[in-house]
C-alpha cells in the first residue's frame, strides 16, 4: 500500500517531448499508477503558468509528493523543487522523470517511446514515494581564502579577494612570486615591459594588509570541505631571515659554489645563496641547500661570516604550518615541455638551440646580456635566426595532442623583438597555422610580416643540427613544396604548454580531477570553466588550459568572484542526501570508513558514524557495508529496488 | 603426530586457571567413531576431549553465539573463549579480526595441525566401506587408517578418504595460535583449485544444467548459512521479516524489510540465494567446506564460493584470512585493477 | 510474422558520468534503442551486487552498469571500488551459466554521448539472439 | 488380501497404471529421491530411506494457494489453485514414512481441514515396501510404535522377497491399483505366507537402535520446561533447518505473499515448509522472540513430538526414520536426547 499523495506532471516541452511521446496517454497510464492522486500534462511545465499549474495541483489535491516527467534534472530539477517549496511541501520531495534527453530525444517510434517514458515516469513514482523530508544541512563558512602559485594567475586572484575584506593566504614554492611573467621581456601585443607592468602587483601583494604571502612553500596536506578546509603548508628553510637581510650581497661574493639559474632558464650561473632577481617578493636571499655544501658551518659557512645583520641561520628547519580556509584558488601555471623529448631538433643539447623563455630572457633589459641578443655558445650576434612553432604541440603521436594557444603570438613577438635588436637580421618562422585569434592579435601578427619583414614559412622542420659553428635547419616549404636549408646562427623553439611540475601531485592531494594531459578539469567546459568539480575550489590561469596573460588575468579575477560569493556568506548548505547507518545493524567492521573518499566515516563505540558535512553521499559505504547497515539517503535500496521492478514495466 | 594426552593436558590447565570461559573442542558422538563439536566447561570434562581426522566442523563458527551471548550479558565475562583451531579455522578468525567482529583478546587458540592426513570427508569414508556400519576407526599411520565395522577390519588410504578442501587446503596448519599442538609442516596442494578445472571446462549450457540441477534440490533449510563462521549477520537477505527490530523501531522500517527473494524454494529464487552468499563470502570464505558438508542433499556449494577466491587471487592477488591486519577484498582496490571486461 | 524479440534492460548510471553522458546523447539527438530503461544512482561504487540479481530476478534481459571511466570519478574512486567488485559479479554470473553478454560494464564519461549510443545500441543486439532471460527470472 | 508378484513383472503392473503419475525413489549421485518416473523399469525398489520423506508430494515444498490480479480499476481477480484431479501412485515407501502421514493427516484433518493437503492425499496411493533389506543405522521405528513392517498409512504393502514380493492390498484404493493388471498377480501359497512371516520376524531384529521405556517421557517432559538440560543439549546446535525438514512428521508452514515489488498489482499467494528451528519462527513484530535461542528451539521440537501432540493426538510426532540423526551437521542425536530427559534427575 502506497502512503504517499503524488502528483505526476508531463511535460511536452513543446514538441520536444510531445512530438515522439504520447505525453496524454503517459499522463493518463500514470494517473491511474497506484499511489499517484493526480496526474496532468502540459505544453511547458517550467514556464510561470505550468509552475502555478503544479502549486494549484498540490494545493486543491493535498498532494505531499511530486514527478515531474520532462527534461534532465540537471536543468529543473532546482527550478520544480523550488516550485514545490512554494506550494509548502519538501523540496525533496518532488523528483525529476527524464523522458526527454534519456528517452523523447532518443526514440523515433511513438509507441516504444510513450512506454519507455511510462516505465521511467513510474519509476520515479516509486522512488518520490519513499523520499524523505530533508532540510539542506548548513556549515558555516571560515572566511579565508588560500590562493595557491605566485604567478600573474594568483597575484590577480588574491589581490581580487583581499580588496574585498577577506583575508587570503598566498603561497608559492619558489622563493619569489611573479611566476613566468616576470621572466618575460616584454608582453604582445603592446610590446610593453613585463617587468614594469608586474612588479607594482607583486610590491602590492606584499603590502597588502589581508594578504599572508608564504613563498618557498608547497602545500603538504588538504582535508575538509567548501567553507571549511585545513590545509597544511609546508615552509621550507631558506635560512636567510628576510627582515634581517638587507640585500647587501656579500654573501653571494664568498659563495663557492654555483648552480644555473634558474630565472635564466640556465643562460646564466648563480651561487648557492641567491636571491632569484632584482625585484624579488620577499625581498631577501636564499640559501639553496640543495646547492649548498651542507649546512655544516665547518664545511662552509663563509656567507654566515660576512653577513653583517647576521641575518643567516643553518639552523632552520621546515616547518609545518596549518592553516584553515573557506575556498581555495589554483593558481599553479605551466612549464615548458622539455626540450630534451625533441630529438630531431637537438634533444636541447645544442647551446645556441634555445626556448622560449630563454630567448625572453635574453632580450630582457635585466637578463644575461643586458638586453642584447647574443647567441650563448660563442655571444655572437646572430644574424639568421631561425623560430620553429608548435614544437611538441599538435602532435598527438609524440607529444601533446592540444594547442598551445600562446607561440604563434610569442614567436610573432619573438620574431618582431629579435629584429628590433638586430635589424639587419633575418628571422623565419616555421608555422603551421597562425593562430591569432584576440584583440589586437591578428594586427600584430601583420605588423611582424610587413615592418619587420619576418619570414613565414609554412612547414614543419624535420631536423636541426650542428654544423662548422652554425645550426642547420632542414626544412620544407609546404605552399611551394620546396625543401629549405637554413644555416641558422640561432634557432628558438616554441615549446608547447604543460601543466606545471608538481600539478599532478598536487591534483591527488586537492582531489580534484585533471584531464587526459594532466591540466585541472574544469567542472563544466562551457558552463563552469573556472570551477573544479569538488566544490569551493577554482581555477585561474594556465594550470586549467594554456593561456596568455590577458585571458589569466581574466580567469583570476573569475575566480575571485567565485571565492568572494562564498566567502561573503554565513553559512553554506549542504546536500543532506548523505549516508545514514542503522545501528542496529552495524557490526562496526569498519569498511565503510575504509571505502569512504571524503574520510567521513568512522567508528564510534564499535558503530560507523557518519559526519554529514563531509559525506557527498556517494553510497560507496552502502555497496561495500556486509550487512546494509549504512544507505544514502533517499536512494535507499528499497528505493532501487522498487525503481528496478517498475522499469522492468512491473 | 598431534599428542591427545597434551591437548587434554592443556585444555585443563587454562580451565583450572580460570584463563578461559570454556573450551570449544571435540568428543565422540553416540555413533562411536564420529567427532561433534562440543563445550568443555570443567576441568574434568576435558578427559572426552578428542582430536583425529573426523575433527572436521569448523568451530569458529561458535564464537558467533559466544559473540550474541556476551553482546546479551549485563556484566558478560570479559575472559577469552578457548577454541580448537585447524589451518583453516585460524584463517576463519583471520577474517573475523579483520572485520573487527571479534578481537584477539576474545579467543585462546589451541592450533592443531592437520599434518598429512587433514581431516575425513564422511560421505567418501561411507562410500569406501560401503555403509558398512562403522563401530571405531584407529588413526594412527599417517597416511592410512583401520576401520572396525560389524564385517571386521578395513584399512583405507587417508588421501583417498581426506576431504577434497584438504586435498586442496593452502594452510594446513594454524597461522595463528596461543598453543600450537602437532608440527608445522606443510603440505602443498597440486593444483589447489582442482575441483573447478572440470566445472569451469564446461560449455556456458553444460554449466548451467549443472547448477540447475543441483540447485533446484535446495530445500532452503539453510544449513549452509547457519553452520558458515561469516555468516553472522543479524539479518539475512533471505529472511522474510527484520531480525533488528527493536522497541524503537518504527513501523515502516519493519514494514519496509527489503523482499529481495522468495523463500519458495524453486529455481530462479534459489540461484538468487545462493549468488548472493557467494558474493557475500567472496574474500572472505576461507574454504572450511563447511556448507557444502552440511547440505542434507548434497550440492556442491563449496564450488561457489571456491571460484570467487579462485578470481580473487587470479583477478586481485587476494587470499582470505591470512592477515587480519589487510584491507579486505571489497574494501579496496588497485589502479591497475583489471578492467578488459569493460566497455 | 510474430514480432521480433524486444528484450528488457536496465542501466544503472552513475549520475555524474553516464547520466550525464546520456543526457548529452539526447541533446545531440543520438538514436538508439528503447529497450534500455535506465536508473540514475549516485555512483557505480553504490552499486550493490543485489541490485544486479535482483533486475534478473524480476525479469531483466540484461543489465548495464556504467560509470565514469577510472580517475574521472566525480567521488574520486567509488568507481574503483566498483570495478572490483562488478568484475566479480561478471564472473560468478558467467560461473553458474548466464549467457555472459547479459551482463556489462561501461565507462562513459559526460563527454561521450556517442560511446553512450554505441554500448546501448550494441548491447540490445547482443542480447537479441539470446531470447528471454529465464534462468533467473522468477515465475509470477 | 494378499498376492505374490515376480519381480520382473513389476514394470508390467506399472505400465499398466499409466492412468496415474507414478512416483519413485530414484539416485541421483548418492542420494535417494522421491521423483516422477517416465520409464516403469526406473523403479527398482532396493533403496536405502530417500533423504527427504515423501511427505514433498502431500505436503509440498511450496504450495500456491491462489493467484490475483488487480486492473487500472481496482478490481481483484482471485485465481485458486487447488491440485489437480491426475492420480497419482508412490512405489516404495518405507513404513516410518506412511505412518508419518497418518501423523499429518491428523493436523490437516483436525480443526481446520486443509483442502490442498487432503486433496493431495486423496489422490495419492501409497504402494509401500516393508524394511528388510538392512534399515538405516539410526532407524528406531519399533521404539516409537512403529514396524519394519507396519501397514499403517498404505494403500499396498510389498515385501521383497528375492525373485517375487509379497504383496498385500489394504483397502479399495490399493485394489484398484491391481485391478489394472489383475493376471499379473498370484495367490499366495502357505509357504509363501510362512516365508513373508519369517521375514518380517527377522526384519524386526536388525533395527539396531532404541529408546527403552519412552512411554514415561511425555509424562516427564511436563515438568521440564524451564530445564537447563536443554541449554546443555542445544549448545552445539546451529541452527539450521534439517531436522525438521527432513523429519516426515514435521507440519509447520509459512504463508507468505509473492510479488514484484511491495505495492503489487499481481501476485501469488504461496505456502512453503517452515521449522521451530529458525529465528524468524516465532518472531513477534516487536522485535521479542519467545524462542530466541538454541535451548528454547530444540525444546520445541522435543516437546512438541513427544509431549503436546501426545496430548492431543494420543501419538508421538516421531516414527523413527532417523534422517535427523543421520544428516545432523553436529551430531545431535533426538534418541540420546530423549533418554537424557527419561534419565533426567534420577
Amino acid at each position: 500500500m502506497k502512503q504517499k499523495r503524488t502528483g505526476v506532471f508531463v511535460c511536452h516541452c513543446g514538441i520536444n517531448i510531445a512530438g515522439t511521446v504520447d505525453v496524454k496517454q503517459v499522463a493518463e497510464k500514470l494517473g491511474k499508477y497506484e499511489g499517484v492522486a493526480h496526474s496532468e500534462e502540459y505544453v511547458y511545465m517550467c514556464s510561470d503558468p505550468g509552475q502555478k499549474l503544479i502549486v494549484d495541483a498540490i494545493k486543491d489535491n493535498k498532494l505531499d509528493s511530486v514527478v515531474v516527467a520532462c527534461c534532465s534534472p540537471t536543468l529543473h530539477e532546482t527550478t520544480f523543487r523550488n516550485t514545490a517549496e512554494t506550494a509548502g511541501i519538501n523540496p525533496f520531495q518532488c523528483e525529476i522523470a527524464n523522458i526527454r534527453e534519456q528517452c523523447s530525444w532518443v526514440h523515433k517510434d511513438m509507441e516504444e517511446a510513450t512506454d519507455k517514458a511510462v516505465k521511467i515516469t513510474k519509476s520515479m513514482v516509486e522512488k518520490v514515494e519513499r523520499n524523505e523530508e530533508l532540510e539542506p544541512i548548513s556549515v558555516p563558512v571560515t572566511r579565508k581564502a588560500l590562493v595557491i602559485g605566485g604567478g600573474i594567475g594568483g597575484i590577480q586572484a588574491a589581490l581580487d579577494i583581499a580588496s574585498c575584506g577577506h583575508e587570503v593566504i598566498l603561497v608559492e614554492k619558489t622563493p619569489s612570486i611573479g611566476g613566468h611573467m616576470i621572466q618575460l621581456s616584454e608582453t604582445f601585443p603592446t610590446l610593453d615591459c613585463s617587468q614594469c607592468i608586474l612588479t607594482p602587483k607583486m610590491v602590492e601583494v606584499s603590502k597588502h594588509p589581508k594578504i599572508k604571502l608564504m613563498t618557498y612553500s608547497e602545500i603538504q596536506e588538504i582535508s575538509g570541505y567548501v567553507g571549511n578546509f585545513k590545509v597544511k603548508i609546508l615552509q621550507k628553510p631558506r635560512y636567510v631571515d628576510p627582515v634581517k637581510c638587507t640585500l647587501c650581497d656579500e654573501c653571494t661574493k664568498v659563495c663557492p659554489i654555483v648552480v644555473p639559474n634558474e630565472f635564466d632558464l640556465g643562460l646564466t650561473g648563480r651561487r648557492a645563496i641567491y636571491i632569484p632577481f632584482p625585484q624579488s617578493i620577499p625581498a631577501s636571499f636564499t640559501l639553496d641547500d640543495a646547492g649548498c655544501p651542507g649546512l655544516l658551518p665547518i664545511a662552509c659557512g663563509k656567507c654566515a661570516d660576512v653577513c653583517e645583520p647576521e641575518a643567516i641561520d643553518y639552523d632552520q628547519k621546515p616547518e609545518i604550518i596549518e592553516e584553515e580556509v573557506g575556498a581555495i584558488v589554483i593558481a599553479t601555471g605551466y612549464d615548458l615541455y622539455e626540450q630534451s623529448y625533441i630529438d630531431e631538433y637537438g634533444h636541447g643539447k645544442i647551446p645556441d638551440v634555445l626556448d622560449g623563455l630563454q630567448f625572453e630572457r635574453l632580450c630582457s633589459a635585466s637578463g644575461p646580456t643586458q638586453g642584447k641578443v647574443m647567441r650563448p655558445s660563442d655571444h655572437k650576434i646572430p644574424k639568421e635566426v631561425v623560430f620553429i612553432q608548435c614544437v611538441g604541440s599538435r602532435d598527438p603521436e609524440l607529444h601533446c595532442a592540444y594547442c598551445s594557444k600562446i607561440c604563434c603570438m610569442y614567436t610573432a613577438k619573438h620574431a618582431m623583438l629579435y629584429k628590433h635588436h638586430v635589424p639587419d637580421g633575418q628571422a623565419y618562422i616555421f608555422y603551421i597555422d597562425i593562430r591569432s585569434g584576440g584583440k589586437g592579435y591578428e594586427e600584430f601578427v601583420q605588423r611582424a610580416v610587413e615592418e619587420d619583414g619576418v619570414l613565414y614559412l609554412r612547414g614543419k622542420v624535420s631536423k636541426v643540427f650542428q654544423e662548422n659553428g652554425t645550426v642547420k635547419v632542414w626544412g620544407v616549404d609546404t605552399l611551394t613544396g620546396k625543401d629549405i636549408e637554413i644555416d641558422a646562427d640561432m634557432v628558438v623553439l616554441a615549446l608547447a604548454m604543460r601543466p606545471s611540475q608538481g600539478a599532478e601531485d598536487l591534483a591527488k592531494k586537492l582531489k580534484v580531477a585533471t584531464d587526459k594531459d594532466g591540466f585541472f578539469a574544469e567542472a563544466h567546459p562551457k558552463l563552469k570553466p573556472v570551477e573544479s568539480v569538488t566544490a569551493g575550489m577554482f581555477f585561474a590561469g594556465s594550470a586549467q588550459a594554456p593561456k596568455d596573460i590577458p585571458e589569466t588575468v581574466a580567469q583570476a579575477s573569475g575566480a575571485a568572484a567565485k571565492v568572494i560569493s562564498i566567502l561573503s556568506q554565513e553559512r553554506l548548505y549542504h546536500s543532506p542526501m548523505v549516508a545514514k547507518v542503522n545501528p542496529h545493524l552495524c557490526s562496526g567492521c569498519g569498511m565503510c570508513v575504509s571505502v569512504c573518499p571524503y574520510e567521513a566515516i568512522a567508528l564510534k563505540d564499535e558503530k560507523a558514524e557518519v559526519n554529514e558535512v563531509l559525506c557527498e553521499g556517494c553510497g560507496t559505504c552502502s555497496a561495500t557495508c556486509l550487512r546494509a547497515a549504512i544507505n544514502v539517503k533517499n536512494i535507499t535500496p528499497l528505493q532501487v529496488s522498487e525503481m528496478i521492478n517498475a522499469c522492468l514495466g512491473g | 603426530m598431534v599428542n591427545l594426552e597434551e591437548l587434554k593436558k592443556d585444555a585443563k590447565r587454562i580451565l583450572q586457571d580460570k584463563k578461559v570461559k570454556y573450551v570449544i573442542g571435540y568428543r565422540r558422538g553416540v555413533d562411536g567413531y564420529e567427532a561433534i563439536p562440543a563445550f568443555f566447561k570443567a576441568p574434568e570434562e576435558c578427559d572426552d576431549l578428542v582430536w583425529d581426522p573426523t575433527c572436521i566442523h569448523n568451530l569458529v563458527r561458535f564464537l558467533r553465539d559466544e559473540k550474541v551471548r556476551k553482546d546479551r550479558e549485563k556484566e558478560p565475562d570479559k575472559r577469552p573463549v578457548a577454541i580448537i583451531a585447524k589451518g583453516c579455522d585460524t584463517r576463519a578468525i583471520n577474517v573475523l579480526l579483520q572485520e573487527q567482529y571479534i578481537s584477539r583478546e576474545d579467543v585462546f587458540i589451541l592450533g592443531i595441525s592437520c599434518e598429512e592426513t587433514g581431516v575425513i570427508d564422511g560421505k567418501k569414508l561411507r562410500k569406501k566401506i560401503q555403509g558398512k556400519k562403522i563401530k571405531q576407526i584407529d588413526f594412527n599411520g599417517k597416511d592410512g587408517f583401520s576401520v572396525i565395522t560389524e564385517e571386521g577390519k578395513t584399512e583405507v588410504a587417508a588421501k583417498d578418504v581426506m576431504a577434497q578442501r584438504c586435498i586442496e587446503c593452502i594452510s594446513n596448519y594454524p597461522i595463528d595460535h596461543d598453543i600450537f599442538f602437532g608440527e608445522k609442516k606443510k603440505r602443498e596442494p597440486e593444483n589447489p583449485f582442482d575441483s573447478l578445472d572440470s566445472l569451469q571446462s564446461m560449455p556456458n549450457e553444460k554449466r548451467w544444467a549443472f547448477w540447475k540441477e543441483h540447485l533446484e534440490k535446495c530445500i532452503r533449510c539453510y544449513a549452509c548459512r547457519s553452520v558458515c563462521p561469516m555468516c553472522y549477520c543479524d539479518e539475512c537477505v533471505v529472511d522474510t521479516i527484520s531480525f533488528a527490530v527493536f522497541a524503537d523501531t518504527p513501523a515502516e522500517e519493519k514494514a519496509n524489510k527489503i523482499k529481495w527473494l522468495e523463500k519458495s524454494p524453486v529455481s530462479s529464487e534459489n540461484f538468487v540465494y545462493h549468488l548472493v552468499r557467494a558474493m557475500h563470502l567472496a574474500g572472505r570464505c576461507i574454504d572450511c567446506g563447511e556448507c557444502e558438508r552440511v547440505c542434507p542433499v548434497d550440492i556442491p556449494l563449496r564450488h561457489l564460493n571456491k571460484f570467487l577466491e579462485k578470481k580473487a587471487k587470479e583477478l586481485f592477488d587476494y587470499q582470505a584470512g591470512f592477515d587480519p591486519e589487510a584491507p579486505a577484498l571489497i574494501s579496496s582496490f588497485k589502479e591497475e585493477d583489471p578492467e578488459d571486461f569493460i566497455r | 510474422m510474430k514480432k521480433e524479440f524486444e528484450p528488457k534492460i536496465i542501466a544503472f548510471l552513475c549520475k555524474w558520468c553516464s547520466s550525464a553522458g546520456s543526457d548529452l546523447a539526447g541533446v545531440s539527438r543520438m538514436e538508439y534503442p528503447s529497450n534500455v530503461v535506465p536508473i540514475t544512482v549516485m555512483c557505480s561504487g553504490s552499486m550493490s551486487p543485489l541490485y544486479i540479481f535482483s533486475a534478473f530476478n524480476k525479469g531483466a534481459d540484461g543489465v548495464l552498469v556504467s560509470g565514469c571511466h577510472p580517475g574521472d570519478c566525480h567521488y574520486i574512486k567509488g568507481n574503483y571500488y566498483a570495478r572490483r567488485r562488478i568484475a566479480l559479479v561478471k564472473e560468478l554470473l558467467q560461473f553458474i551459466g548466464l549467457e555472459p553478454e547479459r551482463f556489462k560494464m561501461s565507462w562513459v564519461s559526460a563527454a561521450e554521448g556517442i560511446k553512450y549510443k554505441e554500448v546501448i545500441s550494441e548491447f540490445v543486439e547482443e542480447i537479441k539472439p539470446l531470447g528471454p532471460q529465464t534462468k533467473l527470472r522468477r515465475e509470477l | 488380501m494378499e498376492k505374490i508378484l515376480q519381480k520382473k513383472s513389476l514394470p508390467k503392473w506399472i505400465e499398466k497404471c499409466a492412468s496415474y503419475h507414478i512416483y519413485a525413489p530414484v539416485k541421483k549421485d548418492a542420494l535417494w529421491h522421491y521423483n516422477i518416473i517416465d520409464k516403469p523399469a526406473d523403479v527398482q525398489l532396493d533403496h536405502p530411506n530417500t533423504v527427504i520423506s515423501p511427505k514433498k508430494l502431500i505436503f509440498p515444498l511450496r504450495e500456491v494457494f491462489f493467484e490475483y490480479q488487480t486492473d487500472d480499476e481496482d478490481k481483484i481477480e482471485i485465481k485458486e489453485k487447488t491440485p489437480k484431479d491426475a492420480p497419482s501412485v508412490v512405489f516404495g515407501i518405507r513404513p516410518c514414512d506412511a505412518r508419518a502421514l497418518t501423523l499429518t493427516d491428523k493436523v490437516f484433518q483436525g480443526d481446520f481441514a486443509d483442502p490442498y493437503y487432503l486433496k493431495r492425499r486423496e489422490m495419492t496411493t501409497l504402494v509401500g515396501l516393508t524394511c528388510n533389506t538392512p534399515p538405516g543405522h539410526n532407524c528406531f521405528c519399533l521404539s516409537v510404535d512403529g514396524s519394519p513392517n507396519s501397514k499403517e498409512g498404505f494403500d499396498i504393502l510389498m515385501t521383497d522377497m528375492d525373485d517375487r514380493y509379497h504383496v498385500q492390498f489394504l483397502n479399495k484404493k490399493g485394489q484398484k491399483l491391481m485391478e489394472k493388471a489383475k493376471d499379473l498377480f498370484k495367490t499366495p501359497t502357505e509357504k509363501d505366507r510362512k516365508a513373508a512371516e519369517n521375514i518380517w520376524k527377522e526384519a524386526e531384529k536388525k533395527i539396531e537402535r532404541q529408546i527403552k521405556n519412552i512411554k514415561t517421557i511425555p509424562q516427564k517432559l511436563k515438568g521440564m520446561f524451564e530445564s537447563p538440560l536443554w541449554d546443555q543439549e542445544s549448545l552445539h546446535c546451529i541452527r539450521c533447518g534439517i531436522c525438521t525438514y527432513l523429519c516426515p512428521t514435521c507440519h509447520c508452514f509459512d504463508i507468505n505473499d509473492e510479488v514484484l515489488s511491495s505495492s503489487p498489482s499481481k501476485g501469488k499467494r504461496v505456502r512453503t515448509w517452515d521449522t521451530c528451528q529458525f529465528p524468524d519462527f516465532t518472531m513477534h513484530s516487536s522485535g521479542h522472540n519467545p524462542r530466541g535461542d538454541s535451548a528454547s528451539r530444540l525444546r520445541q521440537r522435543i516437546m512438541h513430538k513427544f509431549q503436546y501432540f501426545v496430548t492431543k493426538y494420543k501419538n508421538y510426532q516421531c516414527t523413527g526414520c532417523g534422517r535427523c540423526i543421520t544428516k545432523c551437521p553436529v551430531g545431535i542425536d533426538i534418541i540420546d536426547v530423549l533418554e537424557k530427559v527419561r534419565d533426567y534427575g534420577s
